[in-house]
């Protein structure tokens, strides 16, 4: 018979589950305050959601070290905490975009800010654990409510661009359950650590089913991270959705994911499986070429850099191959100062944003329609150029310091070859980004009117912008001290 | 004896109903397909002792599920045959057949002969159901908890999303199908 | 005698079903379908994974697996119905409005 | 020592700053005279480390720690020996020139305060770049400069033209820094270090075709700062910019930065002489090649940048041989010409409304008598003429070429100095003598400022002495760079030297000769006794005719074909190639959902049949 339980609360460490039990409650609260006043302003709101990831960033950086758990179910180590402080900042300078000068049907929905705080509950979850079933919850959690955050901008665009996402998260989802079920039949676990033991303990036979259950992971967190092939909805979604949730897309969901590929594949990375490193290696390049060569051709800003998002991801693959604590710091060390450049260009993009397309039918936000900014609205052009010049690489701004780490981790662990491939990645990704500052230098402007490229700028959001930026130029002073931290964290979760 | 033939006419019977939600042309056809292969699918956790997932299984799929599935289908107006404009057949045939035979391969391969030590092992004279509930409610607290905050969210989001207001004219649409 | 193998095949078959949906429909509903399909044929291999080994961590898995199930149909149709109201027509072709 | 290092390095940066908060207002000579002290204050403080390291001093200072995690270190570390003293002077010394110059020259342009601003960030970073002790450093540095001569080129950005300009400097640079990337990562990955001094330690034991690699992509880096065939578009075009600044960046200071880079990494270069050659082959090209050009432009700005083009592959040709101290001594007096040439060009171009056609001057000595006397200064350094700077520069480094035994490339040097002071004094006399064609064009001329004149005295006697500087400057810096010994007889060398004078002197009096003649009335050539005077004109003529005319349709040739043709076309090629894989790949992005699903499992079927049929692991 069954002996009666008993849980000692100390063992639980239920300081581990504050961060999101905040967030969560925070939701509920939007939700209930909804019921009882339905006109309220969406300043009321955004500050609210503000203030809650506040209180669970101070949740948050009251953690330490690596801990367990809840019987083990969450893990709260170095990898957890730094990716869980990325998306709280992300999550915080996103939603103060909501504050725009232009009104949308959307910021008036408490719903919409409900759904935002369960999203960065679920991609909390998502990384503080190494436990599948939890990985998979909070996956699903984040990701419906993020598929519903892109159509609720109630665009014919945004609804296919959901669409579109939803379908591929489904058959993504389908696969992540063929993958962990492979890995529970493999070994009678869902926990990777588990997983890892009873795998070396085999020394890693029977090879194919293995293999298979990699690949199965693969696609699914692939199709998160925007990895051919599993890439192409990334343009279509970028596009559809407002430019802040694009900016978010491009940083949150891959860092959530990065985790868990960082998680995930270390089991193998440690072993010094060659099938797996090919794999990556052959992934990585193909996604940087594809997504550099086909951003060459693109109309539109948005979609450009939907694609420049896409290399920038392949690059970092390339540090995921390797596994040692230098390249996994890269990685962190390469996305946070990319969050920056990228929420900053999008946020760009948001206060250029118009209702009508006056330029072009098809496109929201076409690189003719930045023809001569310069001459219409110099600083505007300026601060886009930086965020060009930075995501190209160029130093002394952010993104260079982190490729350069990135790729001296990669010469360091001996693949020169790739490091030369990703070095002309670097230079193709330079001529799109040029295109942008070629339109907006040299051309003649469109319109001799301004404002439209400011319409929907406010205080809030030159706030975001002045940071982001600050941040870019700036970069060399915090280079060192964030790789420093990133690195003992790193080293802390022993990755 | 009896495990031997169930197994092979659940079996026979999941693969058809599931069959007919493939190839079928009807919406109600492949829905009510289904919703039999998913009860059906309940009588392999009964085969497998795992009572409580056979319950929640008929409850949730065929009960909830469906029921939405029913509701959307009847909103959609498409009870009746569906065309489908099909392209590249050779290359779904070709994907098709190839990703069923690594997928069984892989599934196949004699592997799982050694045994693993059990991690919440069944106890024997333990119902199943409660034993579901201690580890539920023990190990697997937090993915519950998580489980009913995405089941909120989802709930939420398609509440908002069926309130939301259409605004845009239809122009981009009819262009776009145009188009085509 | 039936053996964790049977189990897995039917799996593997059935999975399959669910990418030949996935690969052939146009038809969005019952491209959701297909998906359902996917994570059912997953669901059997954890159950028989779990009585094999004696361990409840796969009923427990299926058990999850069919919450996420039954929340994503909830916004897949709430998508749906947004798309059918404002185009008429839930098949896949109709979402073409953003390439290249 | 060490706080000298810093107000040398950070009072440009504090100028730059300063001047910032100015850019969105009216024009303000507080910025110009805030960043013209401060870079002064940077050229005394350079002034006394050269002292201090001519007493022996090395100075090694360690700011801070860039990035020191795992195995990579970075520190931002500066240095100050004796190669990088003279280019910190150099640079110091040109740009407050330049910067008070500018006062001037940019009175009345609206960008006013935006100018110095990026001035002094151009100073700053070409100071990072010479004194930093690490190559991470100098890529940062060089990176630097590279966006402020594209932020100056395309200063006046309404222009499209200059816009472009920008652009193609821009892009072009960042084609060749492509190569100086992948050298450095080869070098880190060779040596574990960025460090110029444990590389040179280490270099001598490593493999030589890994050097060679390194030392050729170094190269290509070199190319393209310093404008080499075949990146050596971009100069010319950068002539949009303001003169000032062609006068600084495009002279002077950055396009040396190439130069400079192959000193600093001497003791890389010394161990592959092959690469050497090939580099003092290139060189010996260029300097034939854009002289060449040089000889047919009416374009006053363009003929002085291909001239610094040519000059360049003089410095290339000493650097490539060995002798790297000549090198860097034809940098630092060319330095000093070029700069007060481009600055003449400036008043020029401000006493005549900004045209640029000389053809449409002359006999502007009347009016600006102090310019003409500069630039011909200028002009004599620039040729070789004894006892200006260029003579001990320029002639030295064809004693090296012949030294070497290279008697190709001393043939072209040779040919180039005398293309040299015929396209120097062409330009003197059409703008200077001669009919004054700018009457009937309506210009009123006028000599400009007195003190932005005053400004140019020091270049102008810097021009003329700092030849004499010769043997005290050998001395102080082969304390770090290799010895180069000539093997010469010393009649040969006084043979050589005697010769190269000749040959330029008469060339320079052939060519004034020339366009003097050119003011003779009609009339006058009538008479019988002209006709024998004119009679002695018949070498002249048949200078023209056997030399000059093919020389003109050559270097026609040289411009329409060669870099028109085939360097634009492949350019365009490689573009077009990623173009059209572009467009094929783009294909792929279907729009159709069901195209997306398909992709996703035709990902997995390929990533499942590599599970099963590749495995090196198992």
């Amino acid at each position: 018979m069954l002996s009666p339980i008993s849980v000692s609360l100390a063992n639980l460490n239920m300081a581990l589950l504050a961060p999101m039990a905040i967030l969560s409650f925070g939701a509920l609260i939007v939700i209930c305050i909804d019921l009882f006043n339905k006109n309220l302003d969406k300043s009321f709101y955004v500050m609210l959601t503000l203030l809650f990831i506040l209180f669970d960033f101070t949740a948050l950086i009251g953690l330490s070290g690596s801990k367990h758990g809840f019987f083990n179910m969450m893990l709260v180590d170095g990898i957890s905490i730094l990716a869980q402080g990325i998306i709280l900042i992300s999550s915080a300078l996103i939603i103060i975009t909501a504050l725009s000068n232009k009104p949308f049907k959307e910021f008036k929905k408490a719903e919409y800010y409900a759904l935002f705080m369960f999203m960065i509950v679920g991609f909390q979850f998502m990384v503080a654990t190494d436990n599948l079933i939890l990985i998979f919850l909070g996956l699903e959690t984040a990701s419906l409510s993020l598929y519903t955050l892109i159509a609720l901008h109630n665009r014919n665009k945004a609804f296919e661009a959901a669409i579109k996402y939803f379908t591929m998260g489904a058959l993504a989802a389908g696969f992540f359950a063929l993958s962990s079920l492979v890995f529970y039949a493999l070994t009678g676990s869902v926990e990777l650590s588990v997983i890892e033991k009873v795998l070396s303990a085999r020394n890693y036979a029977p090879g194919v089913a293995i293999l298979a259950g990699v690949v199965f992971m693969l696609i699914a967190l692939g199709f998160k991270l925007s990895v051919v092939p599993t890439h192409t909805w990334t343009p279509d979604v970028y596009e559809g959705s407002s430019a802040p949730l694009a900016g978010y897309m491009s940083v949150v969901p891959k860092i959530a994911g990065l985790v868990i590929a960082i998680r995930f594949l270390d089991i193998f990375l440690h072993a010094h499986i060659v099938w797996v490193q090919d794999i990556l290696i052959f992934l990585a390049v193909i996604t940087m070429f594809l997504a550099n060569i086909t951003a060459l051709v693109q109309e539109d800003v948005k979609r450009m850099l939907a694609f420049s998002s896409i290399a920038h991801a392949g690059f970092v693959l390339t540090a995921l191959m390797i596994g040692s604590t230098q390249a996994n710091s890269a990685i962190f060390l390469y996305w946070i100062l990319f969050m920056f450049t990228n929420i900053g260009a999008f946020t760009m993009l948001w206060i250029a944003r118009h209702k009508k397309n006056l330029w072009d039918s098809r496109y929201q936000h076409p690189f003719t329609k930045f023809s001569g900014l310069v001459k219409v609205s110099p600083m505007m052009a300026m601060i886009m150029a930086v965020f060009m010049f930075t995501l190209a690489g160029m130093p002394p701004f952010s993104v260079f310091w982190g490729k350069l780490y990135l790729i001296s981790s990669v010469v360091d662990s001996g693949h020169i070859v790739l490091a030369v491939i990703m070095v002309i990645n670097s230079a193709i990704a330079v001529y799109y980004y040029t295109k942008l500052i070629v339109y907006m230098f040299l051309k003649d402007p469109i319109t001799e009117d301004g404002n439209i490229y400011i319409a929907n700028s406010s205080t809030p959001i030159k706030v975001v912008v002045g940071f982001s930026l600050a941040f870019t130029v700036l970069a060399s002073i915090f280079v060192e001290p964030i790789l420093t931290m990133v690195t003992q964290l790193m080293q802390s979760s022993g990755f | 004896m009896f495990e031997i033939i169930a197994f092979y006419t659940f079996s026979i019977l999941v693969i058809g109903m599931f069959g007919i939600v493939v190839f079928s042309e009807n919406v109600l056809y492949a829905m009510s397909a289904l919703a039999g292969g998913m009860i059906l699918i309940s009588g392999f956790y009964f085969l497998l002792g795992a009572d409580f997932l056979g319950v929640v299984q008929i409850i949730v799929y065929t009960g909830a599920v469906m029921a939405l599935y029913a509701f959307g289908m009847m909103f959609f107006d498409s009870a009746r045959d569906i065309k489908e404009n099909i392209k590249f057949k050779k290359i779904i045939y070709t994907l098709s057949i190839l990703s069923a035979i690594f997928v069984i391969f892989i599934l196949m391969a004699p592997i799982y002969s050694t045994r693993v030590e059990a991690l919440y092992p069944t106890i024997h004279g333990v119902g199943n159901v409660q034993m579901i509930g201690l580890i539920l409610f023990t190990k697997y607290l937090i993915p519950f908890e998580v489980a009913a905050i995405m089941l909120l969210a989802a709930m939420i989001a398609g509440i908002v999303l069926v309130k939301v207001k259409i605004e845009e004219t239809p122009s981009n649409i009819e262009v776009a199908r145009g188009e085509k | 005698m039936i053996t964790l193998t049977h189990y897995l095949t039917l799996t593997g078959i059935l999975f399959s079903l669910g990418i030949v949906g996935v690969l052939r429909r146009k038809n969005l509903l019952m491209l959701f379908f297909s998906t359902e399909i996917l994570l059912n044929a997953v669901n059997i291999g954890f159950a028989a994974v779990s009585k094999y080994y004696g361990d409840l961590s796969g009923q427990i898995f299926s058990f999850f697996i069919i919450a996420i199930a039954a929340s994503e149909v909830a916004v897949g149709l709430g998508l749906l119905v947004l798309w059918y109201k404002r185009s008429g027509t839930i098949d896949l072709d109709s979402l073409q409005m953003m390439k290249g | 020592m060490e706080k000298y290092l810093y107000v040398a390095l950070f009072a440009p940066v504090v100028g730059s700053l300063f001047s910032l908060l100015f850019t969105a207002k009216k024009k303000n000579v507080i910025t110009a005279l805030v960043t013209s002290a401060l870079l002064l204050l940077s050229f005394v403080s350079s002034l006394t480390l050269m002292f201090a390291v001519h007493d022996g001093l090395t100075l090694h200072v360690k700011l801070m720690d860039w990035i020191s995690a795992g195995n990579l270190n970075i520190p931002f570390g500066f240095m100050v020996d004796n190669v990088s003293v003279i280019m910190m002077v150099t640079v110091t010394l040109v740009s407050s020139v330049v910067n008070i110059y500018s006062m001037g020259y940019m009175m009345h342009d609206k960008g006013y305060n935006r100018f110095f601003t990026y001035i002094s960030a151009f100073v700053f970073a070409m100071l990072v770049l010479v004194m930093s002790d690490n190559f991470v450093g100098l890529f940062i540095g060089w990176e630097g400069v590279g966006l402020c001569s594209y932020l100056l080129i395309g200063f006046w950005y309404e222009k499209d033209t200059a816009s472009w300009a920008g652009n193609e400097a821009f892009i072009m640079n960042r084609v060749a820094d492509l190569g100086m990337l992948m050298g450095l990562f080869l070098i880190y990955w060779q040596f574990g270090t960025f460090d110029y001094e444990t590389i040179f330690a280490h270099a001598g034991s490593m493999n030589v075709s890994v050097v060679a690699t390194i030392g050729l992509l170094l190269f290509i880096g070199a190319m393209g700062k310093s404008a080499q065939f075949p990146f050596h578009t971009w100069l010319a075009d950068a002539m949009e910019g303001p003169t000032p600044v062609s006068a600084l960046i495009h002279a002077a200071t950055m396009v040396t930065a190439g130069v400079y880079l192959v000193i600093r990494a001497s003791d890389l270069f010394s161990l592959i002489p092959e690469v050497g050659h090939i580099i003092a082959t290139l060189g010996a090209f260029v300097a034939v090649f854009a002289a060449s050009m040089a000889l047919v432009h009416r374009d006053l700005k363009k003929i002085i940048a291909y001239s610094t083009l040519s000059q360049l592959g003089y410095m290339f040709v000493a650097a490539g041989l060995g002798a790297y101290w000549i090198a860097l001594f034809h940098l630092m007096t060319h330095a000093f010409f070029k700069s007060l040439l481009f600055l003449g060009a400036g008043n020029i171009m401000h006493a005549m409304d900004d045209e640029l056609d000389i053809k449409k001057m002359g006999g502007l000595f009347k009016v600006m008598p102090y310019t003409a006397i500069l630039m011909a200064v200028a002009s004599f350094a620039l040729c070789g003429v004894y006892p200006f700077a260029g003579f001990f520069s320029k002639d030295k480094i064809l004693e090296a070429a012949f030294n070497g035994s290279n008697f190709y490339i001393w043939f072209a040097l040779f040919i180039g100095a005398g293309m040299t002071a015929f396209y120097s004094f062409r330009l003197i006399m059409l703008v200077f003598f001669g009919d004054k064609v700018y009457k009937k064009l309506g210009f009123h001329p006028h000599e400009t400022y007195p003190f932005v004149l005053w400004s140019l005295l020091p270049l102008g006697i810097l021009s003329t002495i700092a030849g004499f500087f010769e043997k005290p400057f050998e001395a102080f810096v082969t304390r770090v760079l290799s010895k180069y010994e000539f093997s010469l007889s010393h009649s040969t060398e006084v043979e050589l030297i005697f010769l190269t004078s000749a040959f330029v002197i008469l060339v320079i009096v052939a060519t004034i000769y020339k366009y003097y003649k050119g003011g003779f009335s009609k009339q006058i050539e009538t008479m019988p006794l002209y006709i024998l005077l004119k009679n002695q004109y018949y070498i002249p003529k048949l200078y023209e005719v056997a030399i000059f005319k093919p020389y003109y349709v050559l270097s026609r040739f040289a411009w329409k074909q060669i870099d028109v043709r085939i360097i634009d076309f492949s350019v365009d090629l490689i573009a077009k190639v990623f173009y059209k894989s572009g467009q094929e790949s783009r294909k792929m992005q279907s729009g159709n959902l069901s195209d997306m699903l398909r992709w996703m499992i035709v990902g997995t079927v390929v990533l499942l049949a590599l599970a099963i049929f590749y495995r090196p692991m198992m």
